[in-house]
């Protein structure tokens, strides 16, 4: 009896921090996604923490709705998101290279003398 | 008036804006890409809402039918003809502004007959469609009520929407010949 | 006028909505855009219908399992409150015969592109006006 | 375990200004592949939005409307580029590499051509 109380106490806890923290990753995306220079950097930022926040939005989401059909569905959403959102962050990517979008690296360039050549080139 | 006060009541608001500023965009951009993929956000924005609004069988239609099939249509109509619009001229901006405002005047005229949001008593909401929710127990005795007016109490209803989804399939294929012959064309 | 403004806010933002749809219809001389404009109206249209059928604290018109097959059916519809199904199942045939029109509309836009080489109406009727000269009408 | 609504109410709304701020990049975004970004994103915060909200209410259906939403986001993305990329939807693979064969542009046809969609 002791042991489920505290297995429960401590399943709420991992949920609440895990959707906490999935809405922080996705919030900061968000504003990176608002406020970074250029597409590659704002693909960066919609890119690597949509899929870290939806993930763990989804693991708080599964520990709250228990053992039951909803939460194979959430999994179900969860392995999903997982498979898509960087195929297509990555198709997004790829067409843009491929249609010549050139990454704007002007201000941060570590040193502005050599003019931000290894980007230009084509494989 | 309003006996309960749930929290999702509170997204309409989110999702009042969020549409408004969407709609509003879709008038003042000049790139055709970029309206049609708002029309898009559109109606993905009302398919949302219509869930909170209880309305899940048409969030369904709406995210299947309005945002994918009705974007891939005109996608594929920008396609074929430009990218581009011209700027609206000054003479018919206002033009069209006066028509506009008038006509959203004698609505917001109309607008103290309307039921109150969300009252369980409304006319609306109190009489034929809440008997369909005891009557399909009795009659047909399956869980979705939508489902079940909308296939065997209105299924002449039904009947007359297939046929009209047939007769614009057929004025599609004769305008744009039968064959897929339309898109070869242009190239 | 305020306090009936505040009860029935949502019909307000969607006869903006609507308006913004016909303003797009009206004013657009570009076809395709004019057909987007009519999409935003159609769904605007949608949500007003939804939302006059919409009531506080419902939920969605399905049943449980055990009350659609007719047990304590009584004891159930004396309590449990439900959005108004009518609405859902209109709006379902006007979405799907909405697209319908869309796809008419556009491949009609699609074939006074093939006829005339633009979308613009203005210029659709200047060509029309100019033949029409020519012809000595 | 119950659910916690306030929290998933919280969550909710934090989405939902998720969802609003890449409404403003899709209005500003400069360029085509901006605006596709942020529709791909609005998507997923989408999918997201409608999870949290089923579970909040309690609400198995709206499960199901997260999970289309998933497909139709993805298969749009990749119909968007696609779409782009060859400026039709309807261009088979063959005919692909017809035209390249035509223009002369074969530099990278070889390893572009088997993913077809990007």
């Amino acid at each position: 009896m002791d042991l489920m109380q505290f297995i429960d106490l401590a399943l709420d806890i991992v949920s609440i921090a895990a959707l906490v923290s999935g809405m922080v990753f996705v919030l900061a995306g968000s504003i990176g996604v608002l406020r970074l220079p250029d597409f590659y950097t704002r693909m960066h930022a919609a890119g690597v923490t949509d899929t870290l926040g939806a993930e763990l939005i989804m693991i708080g989401l599964i520990l709250q709705a228990g053992w039951s059909a909803l939460s194979l569905k959430l999994a179900l959403i969860g392995v999903f998101i997982f498979l898509t959102s960087p195929t297509a962050s990555h198709a997004v990517a790829n067409a843009a290279y491929r249609a010549g979008l050139k990454p704007h690296l002007k201000r941060f360039a570590p040193g502005r003398e050599e003019e931000a050549e290894p980007t230009e080139t084509r494989p | 008036m309003i006996q309960t006060v749930d929290l999702t009541q509170y997204f309409d608001y989110v999702f009042m804006a969020m549409l408004l500023s969407v709609g509003i965009a879709v008038v003042r951009l000049r790139s055709l890409f970029a309206a049609v993929m708002l029309t898009g956000v559109y109606s993905l924005l009302s398919a949302v809402w219509f869930v909170s609004l209880d309305a899940v069988d048409v969030a369904f239609t709406e995210a299947a039918v309005g945002a994918g099939i009705s974007t891939v249509l005109l996608l594929g109509a920008m396609l074929l003809t430009s990218r581009e619009c011209n700027p609206v001229p000054a003479s018919r901006h206002w033009a069209a502004l006066a028509v506009v405002v008038v006509a959203g005047a004698l609505l917001f005229y109309a607008l103290g007959d309307m039921p109150v949001y969300g009252d369980p008593n409304s006319p609306a909401n109190a009489y034929v469609g809440m008997e369909y929710m005891t009557m399909t127990v009795d009659d047909i005795a399956i869980p979705n009520v939508v489902t079940a007016v909308l296939s065997s109490y209105r299924g002449f209803d039904t009947m007359g929407e297939v046929f009209v989804v047939f007769a614009a399939g057929l004025g599609v294929a004769l305008l744009l010949g039968l064959g897929g012959a339309a898109g070869k064309r242009e190239d | 006028m305020v306090e009936l403004l505040a009860d029935r806010f949502n019909y307000a933002v969607i006869i903006v909505l609507m308006m913004v749809g016909l303003y797009a219809v009206i004013a657009s001389a570009n076809l395709v855009k004019r057909l987007v404009g009519l999409t935003i109206f159609q769904t605007s249209v949608f949500l007003l219908y939804i939302t006059i059928g919409k009531v506080f604290g419902g939920e969605p018109p399905i049943l449980p399992g055990d009350v659609a097959h007719g047990y304590h059916a009584e004891d159930h519809f004396s309590h449990a409150v439900y959005s108004n199904p009518l609405p859902h199942v209109l709006i379902l045939t006007a979405i799907v015969v909405g697209v319908a029109t869309l796809a008419m509309g556009l491949a009609l836009v699609v074939r006074i592109r093939e006829a005339y080489g633009t979308i613009e109406d203005v210029e659709i009727s200047d060509a029309d006006y100019s033949s029409e000269v020519e012809r000595g009408a | 375990m119950t659910s916690i609504p306030i929290l998933d109410f919280a969550v909710a709304l934090g989405l939902a200004v998720a969802m609003a701020i890449m409404l403003a990049r899709l209005f500003l975004g400069p360029t085509l592949y901006d605006r596709v970004l942020a529709v791909n994103s609005f998507g997923t915060k989408t999918v997201l939005f409608l999870v949290v909200f089923a579970v909040m209410v309690n609400r198995g259906d709206a499960i199901d409307i997260a999970l289309l939403y998933a497909l139709l986001n993805f298969i749009a993305t990749i119909a968007i580029l696609k779409f782009f990329r060859y400026r039709s939807l309807e261009v088979a693979l063959s005919e692909i590499a017809i035209r390249r064969r035509d223009t002369g542009d074969d530099a990278q046809s070889d390893r572009s051509e088997p993913t077809g969609g990007a």
